[in-house]
C-alpha cells in the first residue's frame, strides 16, 4: 500500500498545510481520543460561544493528532466542517461527510474519519460536563462507546 | 524537484552497467537457452556465465546456484523444498522471530501442513540468542533458517556460529542473505552454508530475478514443476535478460564492495549521528554489527507514515516500520521483536543507502529530517512525553 | 549471417516499442511500488496500468489479473493453488494429455501428494475428446485444466465447450493460453473461463513475467508466500519493469491482432504447402484450426536434432520434438498423444512465426528446407521406406 | 539442452561435413545397428582387402544413419579410425577413443558413441559370417549383445 493507492489530493492536500492544528489554551472542551498503541491519537479544542439565535456554536476548534497521513488529514478537515457550526449541527456530522470532503479515503484508513468524530463528540461530551450541563442520552450512550472503542485496536 | 532515493532495502536502481548488457538480451540474443539453434545457444552460453559470477561472490560452484523469480522464490524455495525433501527425516524448522515476512509466511503455511516450527528470539539489539538456538534443537529438526542480515535494522546475525552449530548437529542451514548479498563478504564454505537466497533488484540489478545457492549432494524438491530447467530444481523459461543483468550486478559488487563499504558506512555514520541529535529519538539495531547501507531510528510522539510523507515532500524516499504503512495494521515485528514499544515502533524511519547516494544528499537529508520531525512534533499532542 | 528466426513459441524477440517503454523503469523510476514515497506512487501506477491492458485483451476485471514470473509459475499457482483451496471439496483433476509439460509435472506431483488426476486423451489433429470429458467427470472433480493452443502442434481446443460443461457440472476451468494469449481472441467470460495462464515472451514482451487471470471470487492458495503483493496471491517485490513490458506488449497484440493474423497466416499457409512437396512428409497438428503462426511437419527418415542443426547452419532456428533434442530421451509426448510412431516424431520439425518474419525470410526457408531434408536423407539408411 | 551445451566444435564439423558417407555396393560386411524407435539407426558398410603382410584390412567403409547430430557425427569419426586398420586392430576400438576424437560427447549422447563401435562389429561379424569364417568367441558374443542392445532404448 503506498500513498497514491490511499490518498486522495484533498488528503494530501490537508496533510501538507493542515487546518487549525494546535492548542487553545483555555478550552471549552477538550476530546482525546485513540491510543499510541495503535498509533492514532487525537486531541480536539473547542471553544463555546453563542450565536445571534442564542444558539452555541462550535466558535474555535483546533487539533492535535499523533497518527498516519489519514488521521492528520481527517482531523484538518473536521476542524473546518464544525467551526462556526452549532453545538446541535456538529454532532450531526457523520465519518462519510469527512471522507467525501476529503475526496475518498481507502477502506483501510476509513477508521481515521471515525476517530475525528470520536473526537469532536469527546470535546463537546467534556464541554457538556465541564460546564455542568445536562447530557443527552445519545451523547452519553456515544461517550461510552468511544471509550470502548479507544481501549481496543482501531 | 531533485529526488533524493534512501530505500535501497526496498529496492534500487539499475546501474547503467548492468541496464547497458541487459539490452542486447531483449531484441537480439533473445533466444530460449533451452533451444537447439545459435540464439538458443547464446543466452545458454549468457546465463551460465552469469552463474559463475554469482558464485564467484559467494564462494560457491556455479552448479550450485540455481536462478528464480527474486527473493521471496528463493527463501519459499529453499524452506519448501527442503521440507517436503525431509518429511520422512523430521519436520521440525527453526526460524528467528525477525525473518522477512516470505519466511514466517512460509514457515506458518508448513505449520498448517503438519510441521512444527521454533521461533528464536533475539536481543534487544536484534541478535538471535545463540544458546536457546542449541536448546530448540531437536532430533525431528530438519532445518535452520536464519537471515544473514535483517531487512529493517540492518542488524548483522553470527550466520558463522550458526552454521557451526548446524553442523555439529547434522541440521541443514539456510540464510536468507538478500540484504547482505554484495554489500558484505560471503563464504559458504567457511560459513557452513546449505543454502542462501540472494535477490538481484537489492543489489542494483533488475527486478524479477534472484537466486537460491544449493551446496551439491542437498535434496530438494521442486515448488515450480515443468520442464526441468535449473538442474531440474527451478522450471519455467529462464529471464535471460534478467540473469545476465543479475550477474553483472554480482560482478560489480564483488569488484567494488571493499571501497563501496567504507564509503557507504561513512554516510551512514553522518546520518546517524546527527539524527542522533534530535531530542527523544533513538538508534534501532545493532550499533556496530549492522549493514553498511542502513539507518533505522525512532522518533518519539510522531507516526512514521506521516514522516515520510513529509520527507517525501522533500523529494527525500523512505521509509517506516510503522503499522500505518502496513496492509495488517501492525507495526513491525522486527520492531516488537527487539522490544519497542508500539508507540515507539510507529514513530521508526528507515533509511538505506546506495551506490548512487552521495555525500551531498546527506547534508541535505541531515538538514531536513529535524524539520519533518519538528513539523509533525507541532502537530502531537505529545510534545515532550507519552 | 543473417539469422531467420522461426522459433517463436519457444520464446521471442521483445518489440523494440516495449523495450522503449521498460527502459525508464529500471534506471529512473525504480521504486519498489508497495513504498510510501514518490518512487514507489510511480511504479505501483505502471503497474496497475499495465494490470488494466492485460485484462482488456481477455475481457476481464483489472483486480482479476495476478502477476507472476511467467507461464510456468502461473500453471502452477493456478492447479495447485485451486487444488489446495478446494481439497476439502474433492481431489480430483482433468487435464488433457497434450498439456505442457509444466501442466503434466504439477499433476504429478499433486498424484503423490494425495490427488487423483486423469488424462484426457486427444484425436489425431490433438483435439480433445469433448464426450470423453464428460465421462471423465466425477463428483468430486474440482479443476479441468486444458489448453487453449497446443505449444507443439498449434491445435486449438474446443475450449468454449469445455469451459460450458464445466459451467453445467459446476467445476473451475482453468485454461493454459500460453500460446494463444495475443494471437487469437480470447474472452474469460464469453468461453466461462475461471483460471487462464499467460506469459509475456511469447508475445514480444520480456521474459521472466507472465499472468493468471483468476476469475472474480474464486478461492485459491498461494504457492510463494510473503509479503502479500498481488492481493495476497503471489508475493515477491513486482518486476515493475518486466510487468510494465507485458502490458505494452499485450496492448500491441490488441491493436494488432487482426492485421498480423492474416499476415502470418499467409506465410504459415505457404510454408505448410512448400514443405508438403516434399515427399515422405506429414503435417501434424489440425489443418484448419491451428495457431496462425505454428508450422509442424514430419519428415520420413531423418531425425529432427539433425534437421535443426543443418537448418542452424543455413541460418534458421527451428524445434523438433525429437527424443535427441530432450533431456529425456523420449519424443514428444504431444506427437506421440496424436498417434505417431517414434520414428515419425523423430523426424518432426517445428516452425513458428512471429511479428517480426518476413515473406522475404519464407521464401528463404521454403528453399532451403528441402535442401536440409534431402542431405539428411542422403545419409540416412532409409531412403524411400522403413 | 542445446547445441552448444551438448556438442564440440570437432562434433560439429564431422556433422557438417561427415566423412565416408554412403552405401558400398558390393560390400564385404554390412553392419545394422540401433532402433528407428529410439531415433538412431547405423548402418556401416566395409570392403576388406589384405594387406603387404596378408592381414585382413578395412580398405574401404562407409556409413548411413539414422540420427541426431552425435549420431551422425560418431557414424564419420569411426569411419576415419578404422579405415586402413586391420580387422585384428579395427576389434580393438573403444567408445572412449571415438569420443576423445570427437573432443568429447556431452553424457546423455555417449550412448550414440557405442552405437558406432556396435555397427563396426556388426559389419566384421557379418564379413565373417559370409565368408564363413570361424567367429571368435569374443565377436560371437558381442554380437548377441549388440542384438539385445538393439531392441531396447538407447
Ligand atoms: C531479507 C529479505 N528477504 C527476502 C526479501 C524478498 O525478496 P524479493 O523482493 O526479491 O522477493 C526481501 C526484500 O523484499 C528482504 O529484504
Ligand atoms: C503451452 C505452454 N504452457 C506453458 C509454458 C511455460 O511458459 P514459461 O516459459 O513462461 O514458463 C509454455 C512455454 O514454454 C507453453 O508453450
Amino acid at each position: 500500500m503506498n500513498i497514491a493507492e490511499q490518498y486522495s489530493k484533498l488528503v494530501m492536500k490537508h496533510f501538507k498545510k493542515p487546518h487549525n492544528y494546535g492548542e487553545i489554551k483555555n478550552a471549552d472542551g477538550i476530546g482525546t481520543v485513540g491510543n499510541p498503541v495503535c498509533g492514532d491519537v487525537l486531541k480536539l479544542y473547542i471553544k463555546i460561544s453563542k450565536n445571534k439565535k442564542g444558539k452555541e456554536i462550535i466558535k474555535d476548534i483546533k487539533f492535535q493528532t499523533f497518527g498516519c497521513i489519514a488521521a492528520i488529514a481527517t482531523s484538518s478537515v473536521i476542524t473546518d466542517i464544525v467551526k462556526g457550526k452549532t453545538i446541535e449541527d456538529a454532532l450531526k456530522i457523520k465519518k462519510e461527510e469527512i471522507i467525501k470532503k476529503l475526496g475518498g479515503l481507502p477502506p483501510i484508513k476509513v477508521h481515521c474519519s471515525v476517530l475525528a468524530v470520536d473526537g469532536l463528540y469527546e470535546a463537546i461530551y467534556d464541554y457538556y460536563k465541564k460546564s455542568k450541563k445536562e447530557i443527552p442520552f445519545f451523547l452519553e450512550k456515544a461517550h461510552k462507546e468511544i471509550l470502548e472503542r479507544n481501549k481496543k485496536e482501531r | 524537484m531533485k529526488r533524493i532515493y534512501l530505500d535501497n532495502a526496498a529496492t534500487t536502481k539499475v546501474d547503467p552497467r548492468v541496464l547497458n548488457l541487459m539490452k542486447k538480451f531483449f531484441t537480439d540474443k533473445y533466444g530460449n537457452p533451452n533451444s537447439l539453434h545459435s540464439f538458443g545457444i547464446e543466452a545458454r552460453e549468457a546465463i551460465e556465465i552469469s552463474r559463475e559470477k554469482i558464485a564467484n561472490l559467494i564462494n560457491a560452484n556455479s552448479n550450485e546456484i540455481i536462478f528464480t523469480s527474486g527473493g521471496t522464490e528463493s527463501n519459499n524455495l529453499a524452506i519448501k523444498g527442503i521440507a517436503f525433501a525431509n518429511k520422512s527425516k523430521g519436520k521440525h524448522i527453526i526460524v528467528s522471530s525477525i525473518e522477512h515476512h516470505c519466511v514466517l509466511e512460509t514457515v506458518h503455511w508448513l505449520e498448517k501442513n503438519g510441521f512444527k516450527i521454533s521461533f528464536l528470539d533475539v536481543d534487544k539489539y536484534g541478535v538471535v540468542n545463540i544458546e536457546k538456538l542449541k536448546s530448540l534443537i531437536r532430533r525431528d529438526t530438519i532445518l535452520v533458517s536464519i537471515m544473514h542480515a535483517n531487512n529493517e535494522i540492518g542488524t548483522i546475525e553470527p550466520i558463522k556460529e550458526i552454521g557451526e552449530i548446524c553442523k555439529d548437529y547434522n541440521i541443514l542451514f539456510h540464510t536468507d542473505a538478500v540484504q547482505s548479498f554484495g554489500k558484505i563478504e560471503i563464504d559458504v564454505k567457511k560459513y557452513n552454508i546449505d543454502l542462501l537466497s540472494a535477490s538481484s533488484h537489492k543489489i542494483h540489478g533488475p527486478k524479477g530475478v534472484g537466486c537460491l545457492y544449493i551446496k551439491e549432494g542437498t535434496k530438494i524438491e521442486p515448488i515450480l514443476h515443468g520442464g526441468g530447467q535449473e538442474f531440474g530444481i527451478r522450471s519455467g523459461t529462464e529471464n535471460v535478460p534478467g540473469i545476465v543483468g543479475f550477474g553483472k550486478a554480482a560482478e560489480i559488487c564483488k569488484k567494488e564492495m571493499k571501497n563501496e563499504k567504507r564509503r557507504i558506512e561513512k554516510m551512514r555514520d553522518k546520518l546517524i549521528n546527527n539524527i542522533l541529535n534530535i531530542e527523544n529519538t533513538r538508534l534501532n539495531g545493532h550499533p556496530k554489527i549492522r549493514l553498511p547501507n542502513n539507518v533505522n531510528c525512532s522518533f518519539e510522539f510522531i507516526e512514521g507514515e506521516a514522516l515520510i510523507g513529509i520527507l517525501n515532500e522533500f523529494g527525500i524516499a523512505a521509509s517506516t516500520g510503522s503499522a500505518c504503512s502496513s496492509r495488517s495494521l501492525k507495526p513491525s515485528h522486527v520492531l516488537l521483536a527487539i522490544g519497542l514499544s508500539p508507540e515507539i515502533a510507529h514513530g521508526s524511519l528507515r533509511l538505506t543507502l546506495g551506490r548512487f547516494n552521495t555525500e551531498k544528499e546527506i547534508d541535505y537529508v541531515i538538514k531536513k529530517i529535524p524539520e519533518a520531525v519538528e513539523k509533525l512534533r507541532n502537530l502531537s499532542p505529545y510534545k515532550k512525553r507519552w
